[in-house]
Parts: C-alpha cells; structure tokens; sequence
C-alpha cells in the first residue's frame, strides 16, 4: 500500500553533466520497497510541470546502526521534471508517492540472476542484488553505455560479490558495442545444465533484444519497462504494454500495476514500439 | 452566524442530484479514477460523494496504442481510447468491492449507437450498488458515438430521452465543451428527462514533436484536461447555471478546495476531480477539510447554499 | 543538406499570405502590443514579419472598467473591451511613425455593423503603408458585434464577403475557437474571398474570487489567452489546413520557437504572438533565432518548407 | 528606454513574516531610474506565474566607491509571486525589466516636498527623498501601517534629513489612526504663504484621502497608482485609470506609460474603486 512522503532531499550528487543520484528521507517508503517497484515524484509544486515523474527506486539508505531511512534514485536528465532533481537542493522537500508496482520475482532455487542495464536502467538492479546476494544467489550485472564515463556506481555492485561485465558503444570499456554482445556470448558459453535467469531494465530497444536473446538459449526473463504514467496507480490507463492473454490473443495492460515488471515471454515484441 | 458559535458538527456538505443524495459535492472524474477498486486501499471510496468509474461499453475495449498522454503547460492530453472492461465484467469483477466499501458508484456509460447507450443502461439499473448513471456523450477520443451525439442538439435530445426510457436511475449527461453553445446543450439533456448534467469533459487537442513532426499522441489528437482550462470550464458552468433548472456536476481543472468553491459560486451543486487526483491520489481529504474551512470562515452551514451564488453586478456589460 | 554546408546566408525566412509577403513569419498578436509605436524604442518594427495592431472601430472606444486582466494558470483572462482611438486618430497619429519604422502594418478592424466593417476597411484601404487587414470577428468581450459575427456561418461569409468588396488589400478574417467546428468558419471565410485566415483569438472564459464571489473582472467574462491554450488552438490550425487552400496564420500560446514550428508543421504559414510578449518583449530576435537554429539543425532552406508536413501515420485512429 | 537584465540577487532581506527587501545588481536599470518609475519582474521561469509583477524602485545600491550597481525593491508577501520574491535566494537571477513608467515631477521652485506613504507604499520615496534632499528641497515623510512593527526602513530617511511623522491604526506608534490623521493636521496648520507639494503612494483607499486633503487645501499632490499590469510598456490596456481630458470629459489611461505617476487632480476619483 503506497504512502505519499513530502521527502526531505538528503544529497544530491551529480556524476555527469546530465546524471546524478538524489537521495531522500523516507522510511516509510525505503522500508516497503522491494526490487523493480518505483515512486512518484512529484518535480514541483503548482501547476508546471504537472504530472509526477516515475523512477526506480536506486538504493536504500541506512543510518549507523542500519536501519532504513530512506531511498536514492539514479537521474538522467532529459526534460523539465529530471532537470528540477538534478537540481534539487539538500534540504529541500519533494511529494514521493510509492512503492509502487510489481517487483522482480526471485529467481528459481539454485539458478543464477544475471542482470543487464542500460544507462539508468541499472537503477532498479541495486537493490535486487543486495536481496539476491544476501539470500545466497550468485549475480552477475551486464552493464552497457554509451561511453565509458557513463558507467556509473559500478562500486555499489562490486563489494555484494556481484560480477560486472561491461560494454560502450564507443569501446572506450569493455566489450565493443552494446551490452547484448557480451550477455550473447556468455549466455552460449553457459551450458543448459546450469540455470540462469535473466533480468534486463534500460532502452526499450535493449530489452526487446534481451528478450529475444534470453527466448533464444530458453531462459527465463523479466523486463523493467518505462512507460508515460499519468498517475501509477491504476487509474488512467496511459502506461499500457501490450502483452499476451490466456486466450491466446492479446491485450494492453496498465504497467503501473501489472508491470514495471514484465515476465519478456508476456510481452508481446512486435507491437513494443507503437 | 460567526466562526466562534459554528463548530464543524453543524456543517451541513451534502447535496442533492436529482433523486441522490450525496454525503459531500466531491466525485472523482470519469476516466482518472479506474473502477474506484485501484484507490481503494489508500482512500476510503466510503467517504467520496461519488465514484464515477472510467467509461463503459457493452464490450470490452482495447484503447489506443501507447503514447496515450502528453503533458501540456498546466494541463494534459489523452487519448485512452475508453479501453474498458464492458459492463458485464464490470458487474463481475468490480461491483462486488465497491459494494463491500460501501462506494456510491456511479457508472459513465457510452455506446457507438442509441442502442447500445440504452442496452448498457437497463443492464445497470437491475445491479445493485449501482446509484446513477452518467452518460458519457462527449468522449473527443472516439470517432463513432461519443461527440457525434454530445456535438449535435437533436442527438443529444435523442440519446437521452432513449436512456431516461431505459432506466429509473438518477442520469447525468456529460456534455463536451467542444461546441459553440453549451447551454443549449444542457437545455436539449434537460428537456430529454436528465436529473443533471456533468461539465466540462476534455477539450479536443493537439500536440506536435517538432524534432520528429509526429503527433505526440498515437491518436493524433486528445483531450485537454487540467488546470489550464479551469477558467472555461467555470464559465461553462455559469452559462449551464443559466438556462437550467437541474443540477450541474462541475468539472475541469479543480486542483483546490478553492477551486471547487469556485465552480459551486459559479453554479454547480457538486464536483468532479481528475487531472489532479493522478497528481495527489491523497486529494480528497485535502479538498474536503478546505471546502469545510471556507464554509466556517464565512459562516456557511450548508455547502449547498454556495450553488449560484456569484455576484453579478446587474447583466453582463458589453 | 547537412548543418555543415548550410550556412545563415542560405535560409529564407520568408513568407507569403496572399498578395503580401511577410521577411519572417512572425507577427505580433492584436491588443498584445497596442500600436506598435509603444514598443518602437525596445524592438526594430521593421525586423517583424507584420506589425499587427490593437482592433480598430471607426470611432473611439472607452473599453472596460477595471479590472480588464486576471492570471490564471499558465494564462491570463482578458477583458480590455476593446478600448481604442478609432480608425482616424490611427491613421492620423500612429501611421506616420509606423511608416517611419518601416514596419509592415497589419490592421486589425472591428465593427459592430457589417457597414461599419466595410467603412473601416475602404477607409484604411487608401492608407499608405497599410499592409493588410485582420478582421476581427471573434472578439468574446464586446456583444455587438465580435462574436456575433464569428459564431455564425452565414454571418462569417456576410461580413467577409462584403470587406472583400469593400478592399484591395491582403484580408485575414480572424477566427474564434468558441466554436463546434472552427474548419467549416475557416471554409466560409475562403469562400466569401478571403486571402488567409488567422486563428485562434481567446477562448471564453470566467474567474471568481472566492472570498467576494464577485467575478474578477468587470466584465464578468473574459478572454483566455497564453500557453494553457496552445494544443487547441495547434489542433484547430491543424483542422483547417485539412479544409481550405488559403494560408492560415497560427496564434495561441506561443512561448518559444519550438511553438512556432509547431504551429508550422500543423499548417500555419505564419503565426502571431501575444501574452508571450508581455513577459518578454525581446522575445521576436529570440524566436528568429531559435528557428533559424532549427532550420539548420533539419537542414531546412525555407521555412515555408514546414507548413503542414506534420507527419500523420494514415487516417486518424477511432 | 527599458532594458532586460537578467539580474542577481545581491542580498534579500525579511523585514517581518511578510516584508522584505531585495536587492538586484542591475546598474543599466538603476543608473537610470527616477523615483516613481517601476521595474516588470520576471518571479519565475517556465509558465506559472506567467505575468511579470510591477515593483517601484526602491532604493539605488552603490559600491564603495559610490558607483550605482543595482536597486532594491520593498516586497510584501500577498500572492504567489511576491512570496517567490520574499522566498528569492541570494545568486538566483531575475529578469527584471525597467526602468518603466512616468515618475514623479520636482516641486515648484522654494516648494517643501511631502511624502505620504502607507505600508510598500514607502518604496518609491527612498530615491524621491535622495534626489530631493540632495537638490535642497525639504522633505517631510507621513508614514502609516496597521501596527508599530510594519513601519520599516525609517532609517532610510532620517540621514537624508528627512523629518518623518509616523501613525499606526493601533496607536502603537505616533499617531493613532491612519496617516491622513497627521497630514491633515499639519496641513491646516502650515501657512498658505509657504509652498508643499504633496505625494502620496499607498492604497487605493489612502491615494483618494490624500488626494481630497490636498485639493482642500490647495496644495498640488501626485499620486503613484497601482494597477494590475499586463505588459508594463503599454501594449495591453489592463492598467487603466481614469482620468479627465481637456475638453472636460474622460477617458482611461495606461497608467505604465502615462503612470504610474498621475497628478491628484486629474484622476476621475469617483471611478477610482470601478
Ligand atoms: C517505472 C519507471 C521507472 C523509471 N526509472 C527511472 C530511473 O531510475 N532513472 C531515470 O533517470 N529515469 C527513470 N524513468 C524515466 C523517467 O520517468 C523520465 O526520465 C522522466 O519522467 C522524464 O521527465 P522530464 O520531465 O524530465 O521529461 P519530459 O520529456 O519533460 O516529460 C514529459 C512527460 O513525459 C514523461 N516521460 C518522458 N520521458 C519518459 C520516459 N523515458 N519514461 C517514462 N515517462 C517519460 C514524463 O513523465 C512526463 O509525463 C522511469 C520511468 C518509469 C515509467
Ligand atoms: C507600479 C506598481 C508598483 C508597485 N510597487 C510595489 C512595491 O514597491 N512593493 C510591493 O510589495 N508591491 C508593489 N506593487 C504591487 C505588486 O505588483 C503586487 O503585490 C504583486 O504583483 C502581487 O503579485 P502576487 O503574485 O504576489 O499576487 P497575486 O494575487 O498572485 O497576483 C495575481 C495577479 O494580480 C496582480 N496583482 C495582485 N496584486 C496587485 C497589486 N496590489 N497591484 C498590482 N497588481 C497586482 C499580479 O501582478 C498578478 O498579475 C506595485 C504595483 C504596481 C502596479
Ligand atoms: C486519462 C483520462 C481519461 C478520461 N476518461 C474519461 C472517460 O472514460 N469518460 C469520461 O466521461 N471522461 C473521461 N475523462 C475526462 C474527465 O472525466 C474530466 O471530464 C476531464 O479530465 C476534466 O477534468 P480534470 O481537469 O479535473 O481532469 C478522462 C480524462 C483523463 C485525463
Ligand atoms: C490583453 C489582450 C488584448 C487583446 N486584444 C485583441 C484585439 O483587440 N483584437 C484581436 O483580434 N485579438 C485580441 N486579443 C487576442 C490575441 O490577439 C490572441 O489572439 C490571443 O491572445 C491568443 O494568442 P496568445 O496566446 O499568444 O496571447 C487580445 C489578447 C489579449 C491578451
Ligand atoms: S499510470 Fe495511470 S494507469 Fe498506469
Ligand atoms: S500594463 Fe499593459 S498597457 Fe499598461
């Protein structure tokens, strides 16, 4: 049950021109939220920019003694609402409307979770390796962006013993190319016997292509999909992702609740792009 | 009467549509609520006016491909496309909640013919739970039915005497503000038989992506909602105060206590909230402790003495 | 054509609207900037595209008590009343310093009568240095007159028709939106001889202070104008193109040059600017060079190329 | 000829839960001003609020080495631009457009020049009071608020040797009652042979007493009106008053361009509250 927090921003630190990590007090959502869910915030008071903004839920925060007391997010700034958290002051208090809607499931006993993101797509996977790892799963991150200096807070995976392959597209790190090109050649590498489980957050472009990677060497995936949401919680109807139904035929289900979420398999690829 | 002597326990919020009675002006809008089933955890429907839920058919409705909303300055598009359950699985699936949260539910119904719009009626009047309908003849996001009748004074007189034929509940047509005279459409659904009338559904809109030159929306164009167009929406109102009798339903970019107390002044008996509810799901709480602070500053018991009661200064100037 | 071939030197920036040809497609909104001669000291009049001036009676006009504006969000109410000092005080005190400013003079002329249109019009039709006339039908603040012709089809073609006699010069009748389908006004516009149309003028519209419940303005209603309005007025240029031959002039809360080119793709020729200037009246050297910015970004030569190639993937959905 | 400067905030100083001073650094804007004239500024960027807010100049700022740098407006916190004002952080730029509007006329030749200001209605005296001190003229400032505490910046005044008489509609501080109390003593008693030219800002309501006490006694009297503004340049007609013309009837001025300064007596006062 999401709770509206008028969150104090702790810190607000820039990693590029463009990207930065906000953190905010607010147990009550810190404490609830569970892997892949999101919040929404709400950028500025009054009536510009109108809507909140969705974003993953990047780490928890915790004070000395480890108890929970807050959450950060990982912003790109592309517009009006992530400009205004890019620039949003310590100090300052800001509407964070969540947990909201379907997390990561875990992955089947004794299977591996190999995590691909793209760009801010990693945002949900920190989270997700910390539960993962502290309940023995063995995680590995594949992590592509554009360029090398746009690999962000790598360190926060490293220390969880979670193995981190890397690719840019312009090979200034890692593997030349998109993230696709090593999650290919280690998902061929890996035999069928050892069981692996797949879980993809960035462009949608990447995760139609992990989606079809993972179907291809039959391994089971979940996609975090990033929709225009109007509200996140069910009542408008603007953040539909076509998916398959029991019937064999399809629908559009609202990714606010049914999603972020998606298990690739439901998805259905071809009208992705509408 | 003073704010001294005035304590909350005689503040009077209800109000009276046609044969309903509502325990406050507030309803959430048509099509920014869901079914009421998606908020019941975080808001108790019980304490809503109304829950008017999202438009239905007879059948289920797939909507529009994604992108289906945009946003604008102070405002909104969308083009959902009424992607809807059909009312039978509504009956099914959502009714049996909003009766167990004791909700005042009333049903936005639609049709691509008369009908359909009468069909879907007579099926809702036999459920139980089900206290009004609105009829929704002014969706801007569908071609066939919706602003075909809601834009023509002899189909909306058509359509709304062929429901009030279909059925005993309280009917609230829901007029488009895509037209020259609004009034005259409220006069047309009043002399039909409606118990009220519902305005302003969204303006007919349009927003282009200038590095792409696509529409922003898969539709093409969609409906303006929001804050932007609050001051026609009052106006609207106004003008509907006017000409009839029955009560109004105001809607359009009420953000505020103040704004709904805005909208009564101008000639509405109660409210509808969208836009802003998607904002501040948390709203109507907010909205109700306001509207009972504006009543007890200026000594108002009933908030239904508020209907019409603007200070016009003799007749419009010109 | 890549960015890097193309220099300044290569763009053209002008435009046609009939028989005048406009250096930009830029024109400052009537009422929005009185005469133009106020604004002579801060902006170069003859860098726009046309100088569109405040509405024209034949005699003076009071206008409205105060208060004549309200904010509301993301736009403003306006009642003025259409307050002026008539068309020969115009042509006797104003002209001789726009002709010295060199700027390209649109007249915007008003009537209550279709004679005092026609008046008006041969009237100014003799003036050196006027360069067009903008017929406003569509003013929602004064009765006679205004609207009463703008609403009515039979009215429009009239009042067209019979300016259309009554002058040589390039003739833009000025639509309102306060209509149901502002496409069929823009074709009885065409039809009655028109040159262009330009539309949208303000949207009716209407404000209460809560703690008065007086209206905010004296007029009781007003116009609405500024961004909030802006995916209307873009859908309703878009909905004209579709319907006449004649170029249409955009107007409706153009802020920055991304809104002008939107307007453009929609099917604007050229585009006016209103509330936008009050809060920044340097905006034109801004807007000139945001589009030229655009043009080389999209390797575009001529920014008559943009009008109406928004990119409509087949029939509107429904 | 107004110019747009994208002006610093120097310093903003809250005089009260309500007052406050900030200041600009502008010099193209203060070098130029005269007392009375304004200055459109911008409280925000983007569409909410949309308009400009008119302010008069209230005091010109110098460098040490008496260099003029900037101005000052006297704020109160009414709506939501002023309170965006009051709230202004010291850094943030404003576009502020000005100098704008007619200022105040000097007082005839061997004329004491008096004052009359009621709450914000102080801040276009500062530099009124500055000019004419400076040239010779004696000055007097009649200065009401509601209580004590809302009269600000009287510190302003009184090295310009300026004699200031105070009132306070609670008696709290000099006379008890609105500032027409005082001046309309000292007007009845000042002998008709010594000259005063009256000016007043204020409310609407305390222009008209103003304006009445002088016609009276026959003393000229200027008034500094505040209307609502559309444009500050005079392209929109909404900041009209009502003044006669000289064919004895009336018309409504743009009180930016032929204002915000009018004299007393050609102002229509019994249209004055329309
Ligand atoms: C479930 C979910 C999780 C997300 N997590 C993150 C995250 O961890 N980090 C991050 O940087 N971004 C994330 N996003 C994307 C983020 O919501 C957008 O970048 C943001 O809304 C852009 O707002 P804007 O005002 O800057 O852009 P504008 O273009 O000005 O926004 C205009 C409208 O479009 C919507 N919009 C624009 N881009 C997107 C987008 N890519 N996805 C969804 N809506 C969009 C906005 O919400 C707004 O309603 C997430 C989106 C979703 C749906
Ligand atoms: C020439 C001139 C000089 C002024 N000098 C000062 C000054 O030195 N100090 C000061 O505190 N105030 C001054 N004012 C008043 C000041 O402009 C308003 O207090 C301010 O505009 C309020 O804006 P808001 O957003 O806080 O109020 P809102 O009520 O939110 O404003 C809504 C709209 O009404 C207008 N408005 C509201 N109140 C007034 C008012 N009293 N006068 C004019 N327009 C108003 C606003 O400009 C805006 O367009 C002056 C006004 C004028 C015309
Ligand atoms: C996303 C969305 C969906 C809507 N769906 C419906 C609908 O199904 N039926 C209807 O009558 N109105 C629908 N509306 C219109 C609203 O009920 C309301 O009339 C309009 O949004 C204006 O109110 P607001 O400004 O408070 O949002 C919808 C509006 C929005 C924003
Ligand atoms: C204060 C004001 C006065 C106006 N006066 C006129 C007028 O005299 N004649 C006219 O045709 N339109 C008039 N308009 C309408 C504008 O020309 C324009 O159509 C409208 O404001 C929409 O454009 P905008 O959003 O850029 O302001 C006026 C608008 C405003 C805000
Ligand atoms: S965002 Fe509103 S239904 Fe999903
Ligand atoms: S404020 Fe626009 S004319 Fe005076």
């Amino acid at each position: 049950m999401p709770v509206d927090v008028n969150a104090e921003v702790i810190s607000s630190t820039r990693l590029s021109g463009d990207y930065g990590v906000v953190a905010f007090r607010a147990p009550a959502i810190a404490t609830a939220i569970r892997p892949g869910q999101f919040v929404m915030i709400r950028t500025a008071a009054g009536d510009t920019p109108l809507l909140r903004r969705p974003y993953s839920v990047f780490e928890r925060l915790r004070d000395t003694d480890g108890g929970v007391i807050g959450f950060s997010i990982l912003n790109k700034r592309i517009g009006v609402g992530s400009q205004l958290l890019y620039d949003a002051a310590p100090g300052t208090r800001i509407p964070c409307l969540g947990p909201l809607g379907r997390p990561f499931s875990r992955p089947p006993d004794g299977s591996d979770a190999w995590m691909v993101a793209g760009g801010t797509g990693l945002a949900p996977f920190a989270t997700l390796s910390e539960d993962l790892t502290g309940t023995g799963v063995r995680c590995r991150l594949f992590y592509g962006a554009r360029t090398g200096a746009d690999l962000f807070c790598v360190d926060r995976f490293e220390p969880l013993g979670v193995q981190v392959d890397r690719a840019t597209e312009d090979g200034t790190l890692g593997d030349h190319g998109r993230v696709t090109v090593p999650l290919a050649r280690e998902l061929a590498a890996r035999s069928g016997a050892s069981p692996v489980a797949i879980y993809a957050c960035g462009p949608e472009a990447m995760l139609k292509a992990v989606a079809d990677l993972a179907a291809r060497h039959g391994r089971p995936c979940e996609v975090a999909t990033e929709r225009r949401m109007g509200c996140g919680m069910g009542g408008c109807y603007s953040c539909v992702v076509r998916v398959r139904t029991q019937e064999g035929s399809s629908r559009y289900a609202r990714s606010c609740v049914e999603g972020p979420v998606f298990r690739a398999a439901d998805i259905v690829w071809d009208e992705w792009d509408a | 009467m003073t704010d001294l002597v005035m304590g909350l326990a005689l503040m009077d919020l209800s109000v009276q549509i046609g044969a309903l009675r509502l325990k406050n002006p507030l309803m959430s809008a048509s099509g920014c609520f869901g079914y009421g089933v998606e908020y019941a955890d975080v808001v108790d429907l019980s304490t809503l006016g109304a829950v008017v839920v999202k438009g239905l058919f007879l059948a289920e409705r797939p909507g529009h491909p994604p992108p289906r909303i945009v946003e604008t300055p102070a405002g909104m598009l969308n083009a959902i496309g009424l992607q809807g359950i059909g009312v039978h699985r509504f009956i099914r699936e959502k009714m049996p909640e909003l009766r167990a949260r004791k909700a005042t539910v009333i049903v936005n119904i639609c049709g691509t013919t008369i009908d359909e719009y009468t069909e879907v009626a007579r099926i809702l009047s036999d459920v139980d739970g089900v206290a009004g309908l609105e009829l929704n003849i002014s969706c801007p996001n569908i071609k066939e039915g919706g602003i075909s009748f809601g834009c023509h004074l002899g189909n909306t007189h058509r359509v709304v005497s062929a429901v009030r034929r279909a059925t005993p509940l309280p009917l609230i047509p829901k007029l488009t503000p895509n037209v020259t005279d609004v009034a005259s459409f409220a006069k047309a659904a009043e002399d039909a038989g409606a118990d009220a009338v519902s305005l302003v559904n969204t303006f007919l809109a349009m927003a282009i992506d200038v590095e792409t030159r696509r529409p922003r929306l898969s539709n093409i164009m969609g409906g303006l909602s929001g804050p932007a167009i609050r001051p026609i929406a009052v106006r609207m109102v106004y003008e509907c105060s006017r000409r009839v009798r029955i009560p109004i339903v105001g809607i359009g970019g009420i953000t505020s206590a103040a704004d709904v107390v805005e909208f009564m002044i101008a000639g509405a008996t109660a409210v509808q909230v969208g836009t802003a509810s998607f904002v501040d799901p948390f709203i109507w709480g907010k909205l109700e402790s306001g509207i009972l602070d504006y009543m007890r500053r200026h000594g108002i018991e009933r908030v239904s003495d508020l209907t019409g009661t603007v200070d016009v200064p003799g007749e419009k100037r010109t």
